[in-house]
């Protein structure tokens, strides 16, 4: 493989991860923060992989008939890769369930919003209104459907 | 250059490209499955760097689990229907 | 087991003891009994008094020994803890514990406190000074913070304050350990004052910040009249007698002992024009002239007499900064004096408040004739407190005065006289607006305090007019105290100094000032003077003759004519400052807030991330 | 507006810092130190002919034992937020099934998946792919059945049996070793003749145990993302 | 000691929380106490063999450029003891549905694993992983009181983590890349030639952001509040006692090891200090006692990278005893505050009605400002003394910052105790006040942080009993030669290796 090519992957590599974590910055919405995640991590994976690369070599696996003093690529950041990406999707899933779970009780995905909820949660549970304390949680009560005039209104609170 | 070369820089923008997608699609169910091309071609790219294992790890667990789970809980966050996914996006409007 | 352990072992039993029965009955006759017993171990026992007991931690040898000048303040810490142990044992106490507080917490911050005064005041080397030092700090929170509401946020007011001062200190401490490699304060005194002046400076700044918050000298006092006034009632008068005298023991360990005076005066500002040493003389001077003014301005007895407490710290500090035999036996004396006479007024006005609850000076007036022993005590009390013979603050100030004028320093000598000044004005309006004027109809059937609260301030005033008389009772310890130091010590005699520039005998000034008295009656009853005795009601005052049925009683707007000229001069620049500080860490907490609500923290991550690279790759 | 590009900015240039790192030094030519070290003695030691078999399950296996607790700690973590707080099972799922393709071709699909994991997961120790891309397949094999036909079940308590011994198999491996005197999860069972199926010692066996527990972990997690919560 | 016994603490627990879900019933809620039992009994047995000499295992018996080692010297025994203890005393006992009860007990068995991974691993990735553990378990245990406001809390701290998690990532890529080993030791050894470069910071920084998410490094530490405020306080209190300070662990063997350089420190040392800065000014205005509490560990935390950032045995030793104040004094905090989470003015009148918790509450408060005799003291005397003795003005600044710090929170610790010991509030406010229970204390928390004070007194009165231990343990873990010369016997070994 040839220099050029190597450094397009490079190249690759670390765009991935430029896009994962500018999208990851960038999005408001919860599905969308987990995509750019998993964008990241491929291109981490890609980069792991690139670093024990060898020219010229072949895969770490003894083939029948192959002497055993073959070339090979290295084998230990495959190992690794093999570890993240089993890693990343168990993260992933984390992710998604809590995104849910948080949709199911505020109706909405936008990250602004939602953190703008929570703090009123927490706040609430601080003992502004104790009907929300401790005893009956946010989590826990029927929350109505955002309507528009609500939101505006915790916009406004938040600002 | 040697068509290999060529044939890895196409490759490179395509997967790039998919990241791009993922990120700027409207329909999020298809901002799950630019992701999982995205896995896809990065598992090819495994192949080429004589990664095998990983190349089938990505493509398993990476571009086929992944997206499963995506589309899953695309399903459960109502993503499923085009309209609902709009309202959500501007006004977190749920009819769930 | 030697003196010292015994000492400091049967100041913690009583810790233990008021712990454990502190509302008892029994507790204030042990406690009387074990306080008596250290004081008379504590006068008996020869010097320095080691103790058994050393530890090493981390490399330093933390050890104990009690040597004359912690003598000199352990004796005045056990008097005070003495007298108030009397008084909170009795009446007092029985009505603090029906009011719902609890006696038991009060007694354990007393004996807490005699405790860590007795360790920090025999600490052997710094480590030991400074957990003396916190253990007084937050016992002293203690004590101020029973006794309400108010007394809480008093106290809390004081907790920046302390903290700040204690981490000065340990900031000190530390520099001084890096720079010498020692803590010992024995070997600290050979070593220290070979520091450069730029390091010495800095451990000056650090030292002396740190002890004078704990002694409220400006500008630090804010928090310390509001703390002391509205502490429990005898808590008030140990507080006042002594507690901020521990900034005081410290300056002196520091100044004198361990970078000695001259060293002190090495450390120049503004071309040698200004020396550290005459900064601290004149923050002493102004520590007594303005506090003594907020004092006048006062319209709670307690709060009177706390600002009062600031002002004469001053003294105390200006003596031993002229370092002179003189000068600083006047200081270290003045720390004895006071502490009588201030717990006895502090005393008096609790009297005062347990008999009419209040000591607001505005609801007060003519209880001469319901409570004569109180008044006794608080006429003599702020005879003292006004430096007026036959009393024994007037030998201190005289002590102090006199080493300014020998010293050439006639503006500071111009700054005590003011000081003085204000003070007599202070406790003119004090006394008359307790005891003289006329009784209030709500204070008909007041009587008298009781046995628990006057035998304690009849001690006490006895005590500060013994020592009026007799000065070299009470010299005798101070020259030991000044000997420890390494100070010049003073010639004394029982009853002054003798000294070839003037000496001074309270036995002949108090002999020749009743001999006058007498010879005034003589003359009087001669001459065939009668006296004739008015009733406290009949109203006649400036002219105007008011009918027996209207009670009169001058006490609002005290001093309006002084107060119409110097009022404007009352600024509230420390207020201003204190609040300004606060203000500003409010902001910065609003600040710190803001950044910890962020809205996309992995923003803050990646930026931190490029930043952290660049830096790392092209630094 | 500015935040946006700022951040853009930003993640530019974290691409270009990394680029600047990593190509201070020629690509593809790597160190190798202990890799190489590895590639050499693998074969003799491990007796696994795919090396990075080797290395995942001998050389670093208590790696893969952590990777198998964070697919483990995931699962019930995603079961602690989805689950219900009572604990009752939801009756009476509204979901229709799928369609008949679905239904049909995961009729057809089950015992192939079932085939070509375990396929995959045995022959780890010697050609591409081994416990995890199994397990995957496993996974799946159990998942599309009630994607199909949202009526039909998994038994949870089935599953957390696969999920518990699975694991336990993997560390009671690493025990054995320790027990007979070896370091933790040092290989055992001689290493056979390098390239058949039962060689690599007790490498086919983690791999098992791997496989059965990832495929029980993302079965699992698959699965309850499908759970419709009724009532929340 | 047979040193394959070290596996023991990250296997048993693994195991345990394996196969909770099929023990009997009966028996169940058993399982987790008694392993946790076992483990610190191994910690004090390995602590007692390491202070002489460190333990090393070479797991999979392979040797150890190549394999991963788990290296035990005393100070990794000691945090293996600690991790025991701790989960021990914040084990969740019930108060849950069963079902979800069964996954707590499992996440934190996991939990524990994980961290004693952390303190023993002697392998960069092996550290990675186990920080992964660690990470997913903590997402489950602060999404586990399944409140609306602590999932989104929670979902902002995976996204915060796994960012982090991808930066130290690519970060040990770096490494690998460079050096072409893992192992710490091995690291060590190399690092003159081949780390100490552009290259290697970068690594190295990239490396502390991420660990720095768990360790509340300042710049990554904004999930701390959030999660802290809406988590069970049990949970929080694992979080802020015990995760942090295993990351911070990682943090300080990196930098002893593989890093000993005056910039590496400087970092450490800037973002130490902001972390004190921001966190205690942040938790003056803190209203309710949780946020409170989080922001002052930040603070805390920010104190402990400032004493690793001391280069030498002075430094470490001055970490150690941070980190293990903390480790005692915030735990029981969080427990205290498990029933007063809530606003501060709540909490008035506390004293009457639980004088035991109130004065805990004030005796911890003490220890963490270092009032003397109490062991908090000595953590901050250990760190102003290294500080003090360093020739850097930098340093003399961090001084600085620890003090004024200091006194901010002596000021809002002690607004809480005044409020517990003031008055109740009167009027429209008393409704408020007396809901409920809301101001007693559960028997177990009360219990759980008895058991922390009473460590706390016992280590106050033994102080200088424990000098002496802490300052070898700090000589062992700041000797990186003799970590080298112990897992990696003869490195003449290696060169065969390099191509």
């Amino acid at each position: 493989m040839s220099e050029f090519a190597l450094l397009t992957l490079l190249i690759g590599a670390l765009s991935l991860i430029a896009i994962g974590i500018g999208g990851l910055v960038l999005s408001r919405n919860l599905f969308r923060i987990v995509l750019a995640l998993s964008l990241a991590e491929a291109g981490a994976n890609l980069l792991l992989v690139l670093v024990g690369f060898r020219r010229d070599a072949i895969a770490p696996i003894i083939e029948q008939g192959h002497a055993l003093t073959a070339t090979m690529v290295d084998p230990i950041p495959q190992a690794m890769v093999l570890t993240a990406i089993v890693i990343g999707v168990g993260v992933q899933a984390l992710a998604l369930s809590l995104a849910i779970r948080a949709y199911v009780a505020y109706g909405t995905l936008d990250m602004n919003v939602m953190r703008s909820r929570m703090e009123t949660d927490i706040s609430d549970a601080a003992g502004a209104q104790p009907a929300t304390s401790q005893h009956a949680p946010a989590g826990g009560r029927p929350l109505p459907p955002i309507s528009a005039p609500r939101l505006a209104h915790n916009k406004g609170a938040q600002g | 250059m040697a068509w290999a070369d060529l044939i890895i820089l196409i490759m490179v923008v395509l997967v790039l490209a998919g990241a791009g997608a993922a990120l700027f699609l409207e329909n999020l169910l298809g901002a799950a499955v630019a992701t999982a091309l995205v896995s896809l071609g990065v598992s090819v790219f495994f192949v080429i760097l004589r990664a095998p294992d990983v190349a089938l790890t990505e493509a398993a667990v990476g571009a086929g689990l992944s997206g499963l789970l995506l589309a899953l809980a695309a399903k459960r966050l109502g993503l499923w229907r085009i309209e609902v996914q709009q309202d959500s996006e501007d006004a977190g409007d749920s009819s769930c | 087991m030697n003196a010292l352990d015994l000492l400091l072992s049967l100041s913690a039993l009583m810790l233990l003891a008021a712990f454990l029965f502190g509302q008892t009955r029994v507790y204030p006759w042990l406690a009387g009994i074990l306080f008596t017993g250290q004081l008379v171990l504590l006068a008996g026992s020869d010097l320095p008094m080691a103790a058994g007991v050393g530890l090493e931690i981390f490399g330093q040898q933390v050890g104990w020994q009690l040597d004359g000048f912690g003598r000199y303040f352990a004796l005045i810490t056990i008097g005070a803890a003495l007298a108030s142990n009397v008084y909170m044992g009795g009446e007092w106490g029985e009505r603090y514990q029906a009011d719902g507080h609890s006696l038991r917490w009060l007694h354990a911050a007393l004996a807490g406190n005699v405790l860590a005064m007795l360790l920090l005041l025999s600490s052997k080397d710094l480590i030991a000074f400074f957990i003396g030092w916190e253990l007084t700090s937050w016992a002293g929170f203690l004590l101020m913070a029973q006794g309400g509401e108010r007394a809480l946020r008093a106290a809390l007011r004081y907790v920046p304050y302390a903290m700040g001062g204690a981490m000065a200190v340990l900031g000190g401490l530390v520099l001084t350990l890096s720079w010498t490699g020692t803590l010992d304060l024995l070997e600290l005194s050979r070593v220290m004052s070979t520091l450069g002046n730029g390091q010495l400076a800095l451990l000056l700044a650090l030292f002396a910040i740190g002890f004078s918050i704990k002694m409220g000298l400006l500008p630090f006092h804010l928090w310390q009249a509001p703390a002391y006034a509205e502490a429990a009632g005898p808590g008030t008068a140990f507080l006042g007698a002594i507690s901020a005298r521990m900034g005081l023991f410290a300056l002196g360990i520091l100044l004198v002992k361990l970078m000695t005076l001259s060293r002190v005066a090495d450390l120049a500002f503004i071309d040698g024009l200004f020396t550290a040493r005459d900064l601290l003389a004149w923050v002493a001077a102004l520590t007594i002239v303005l506090p003594t003014f907020t004092a006048l301005k006062q319209n709670d007895a307690r709060y009177l007499l706390a600002w009062h407490g600031i002002g004469q710290g001053g003294y105390m500090l200006l003596g031993i900064v002229m370092g002179d035999a003189t000068g600083s036996a006047g200081g270290l004396l003045h720390v004895f004096n006071y502490a009588t006479y201030q717990a006895a007024l502090v005393l008096a006005v609790f009297a005062v408040m347990h008999r009419t609850g209040t000591a607001d000076l505005n609801s007060l007036g003519g209880l001469v004739t319901r409570m004569p022993l109180t008044f006794l005590v608080m006429l003599l009390g702020i005879i003292g407190l006004a430096g007026l013979p036959p009393m024994n603050g007037f030998v201190s100030k005289w002590l102090v005065y006199r080493s300014l004028m020998v010293e050439g320093r006639p503006l500071l000598f111009l700054m005590t006289v003011i000081g003085t000044l204000g003070t007599i004005l202070s406790v003119y309006k004090l006394i008359h607006n307790t005891f003289l004027g006329q009784l209030r109809a709500e204070h008909e059937h007041i009587r008298e305090a009781p046995w628990s609260m006057t035998v304690p301030m009849l001690a006490l005033v006895i005590l500060a007019f013994v020592t009026g008389v007799a000065p070299g009772l009470a010299l005798s310890w101070v020259a030991e105290a000044q000997a420890a130091l390494g100070l010049p010590v003073l010639a004394y005699t029982l009853g002054g100094i003798e000294s070839p520039r003037g000496s001074l005998d309270m036995l002949w000034i108090v002999g020749v000032l009743f001999a006058g008295f007498g010879i005034g009656a003589l003359l009087f009853y001669g001459a065939g003077g009668r006296s004739k005795r008015v009733h406290q009601l009949d109203n006649y005052a400036g002219g105007h003759f008011l009918s027996a049925d209207v009670r009169y009683h001058y006490s609002d707007h005290f001093y309006a004519g002084l107060m119409h000229r110097i009022g404007p001069l009352y600024r509230g620049s420390f207020t201003w400052l204190e609040s300004a500080v606060a203000s500003a860490t409010d902001l910065a907490a609003s600040l710190m807030q803001a950044w910890y609500r962020q809205a996309v923290p992995a923003l803050t991550l990646l930026v931190a991330a490029v930043l952290g690279l660049g830096w790392m790759v092209w630094r | 507006m500015l935040t946006r590009y700022g951040a853009l900015l930003f993640a530019a240039g974290f691409a270009f810092l990394l680029f600047v790192l990593f190509t201070s030094q020629p690509l593809g030519a790597p160190t190798m130190l202990a890799g190489q070290a590895v590639l050499n003695e693998a074969a003799g030691t491990v007796g696994a002919a795919n090396i990075v078999t080797a290395v995942v399950l001998a050389y670093r296996g208590i790696d893969t034992l952590g990777e198998l607790s964070i697919l483990f700690a995931a699962a019930t973590a995603v079961g602690l937020v989805l689950g219900r707080s009572h604990g009752k099972q939801a009756s009476g799922e509204a979901t229709e099934p799928g369609g008949f393709i679905l239904r049909a071709g995961s009729d057809l699909l089950f015992p192939l998946l079932l085939v070509v994991g375990f396929y995959i997961i045995v022959h780890g120790h010697l050609t591409p792919g081994g416990g995890f891309q199994g397990g995957v397949v496993l996974a799946a094999a159990f998942v599309l059945p009630v994607l199909a036909r949202p009526s039909e079940t998994v038994s949870h308590a089935a599953m957390a049996w696969v999920e518990g011994l699975a694991g336990t198999a993997f560390i009671a491996t690493g025990l054995a070793a320790l027990a007979v005197d070896h370091a933790f999860l040092a290989p055992l069972l001689g290493t056979g003749q390098l390239g058949a199926l039962l060689s690599g010692g007790t490498l086919p066996l983690l791999y098992l145990a791997v496989g059965l527990k990832v495929g029980a972990e993302l079965a699992s997690l698959l699965l309850r993302m499908t759970e419709e919560e009724s009532g929340t | 000691m047979n040193p394959s016994f070290i596996a023991l603490v990250v296997a048993l627990p693994l195991l345990a929380a394996f196969l909770l879900p099929l023990v009997p019933k009966v028996l169940r809620r058993l399982v987790g106490p008694l392993v946790l039992l076992v483990v610190a009994a191994l910690g004090m047995a390995l602590w007692q063999a390491s202070l002489s000499e460190p333990l090393v295992l070479a797991v999979g018996g392979f040797r150890p450029p190549l394999g991963i080692v788990f290296y035990v010297d005393s100070v990794a025994a000691l945090f293996v003891l600690a991790v025991a203890l701790v989960t021990l005393l914040l084990w969740p006992w019930g108060g849950d549905a069963s079902e979800n009860l069964d996954r707590k007990q499992s996440l934190t068995l996991v939990l524990a694993a994980a961290c004693a991974g952390l303190t023993v691993s002697g392998d960069l990735f092996n550290v990675y992983v186990f920080y992964e553990l660690a990470a997913v378990t903590s997402y489950g245990l602060a999404a586990g009181s399944r409140t609306a406001a602590a999932q989104v809390a929670t979902f902002r701290y995976v996204i915060l983590g796994s960012l982090g998690s991808l930066l130290a990532l690519i970060g040990i890529t770096l490494i690998y890349f460079r050096s072409g080993t893992l192992n710490l030791a091995h690291l060590a050894d190399l690092a003159p030639q081949t780390l100490h470069d552009p290259l290697g910071l970068a690594a190295f920084f990239l490396i502390l952001l991420g660990l720095g998410v768990k360790a509340e490094l300042f710049l990554v530490n904004t999930w701390a509040p959030e999660v802290y405020a809406t988590a069970e306080a049990r949970v929080s209190a694992l979080l802020a006692g015990l995760v942090s300070k295993l990351a911070l662990l990682v943090v300080a063997r990196l930098l002893v090891l593989v890093f000993p350089l005056p910039e590496a420190r400087e970092a450490l040392l800037v973002l130490g200090m902001l972390g004190m800065i921001s966190g205690e000014f942040a938790a003056y205005r803190a209203r309710d006692i949780k946020r409170m509490l989080a922001w002052s560990s930040i603070g805390q935390l920010g104190a402990a990278f400032i004493a690793f950032a001391i280069p030498g045995p002075a430094g470490v030793a001055a970490g150690l005893a941070i980190a293990l104040h903390h480790l005692v004094v915030k735990p029981a905090l969080f427990l205290l505050a498990e029933r007063w989470g809530g606003s501060l003015a709540r909490l008035a009148g506390a004293a009457r009605r639980s004088p035991l918790g109130a004065a805990l509450f004030a005796l911890f408060a003490l220890s963490l400002i270092g009032v003397p005799p109490l062991p908090g003291f000595w953590a901050k005397y250990l760190l102003l003394s290294g500080l003090a003795a360093q020739p850097d003005n930098l340093y003399l600044l961090a001084g600085l910052v620890v003090l004024v710090t200091t006194v901010v929170e002596a000021v809002y610790l002690f607004r809480v105790v005044g409020v517990m010991y003031g008055r109740e509030a009167k009027g429209e406010d008393a409704g408020l006040t007396n809901t409920g229970s809301a101001n007693t204390q559960p028997a177990s928390a009360l219990a759980g942080s008895g058991v922390f004070a009473a460590l706390l007194l016992a280590a106050a009165l033994a102080a200088p009993l424990l000098a002496a231990p802490l300052g070898r343990m700090a000589t062992q873990m700041s000797d990186g030669a003799a970590y080298v010369a112990r897992v990696l016997p003869s490195t003449a070994t290696l060169s065969g290796a390099a191509q």
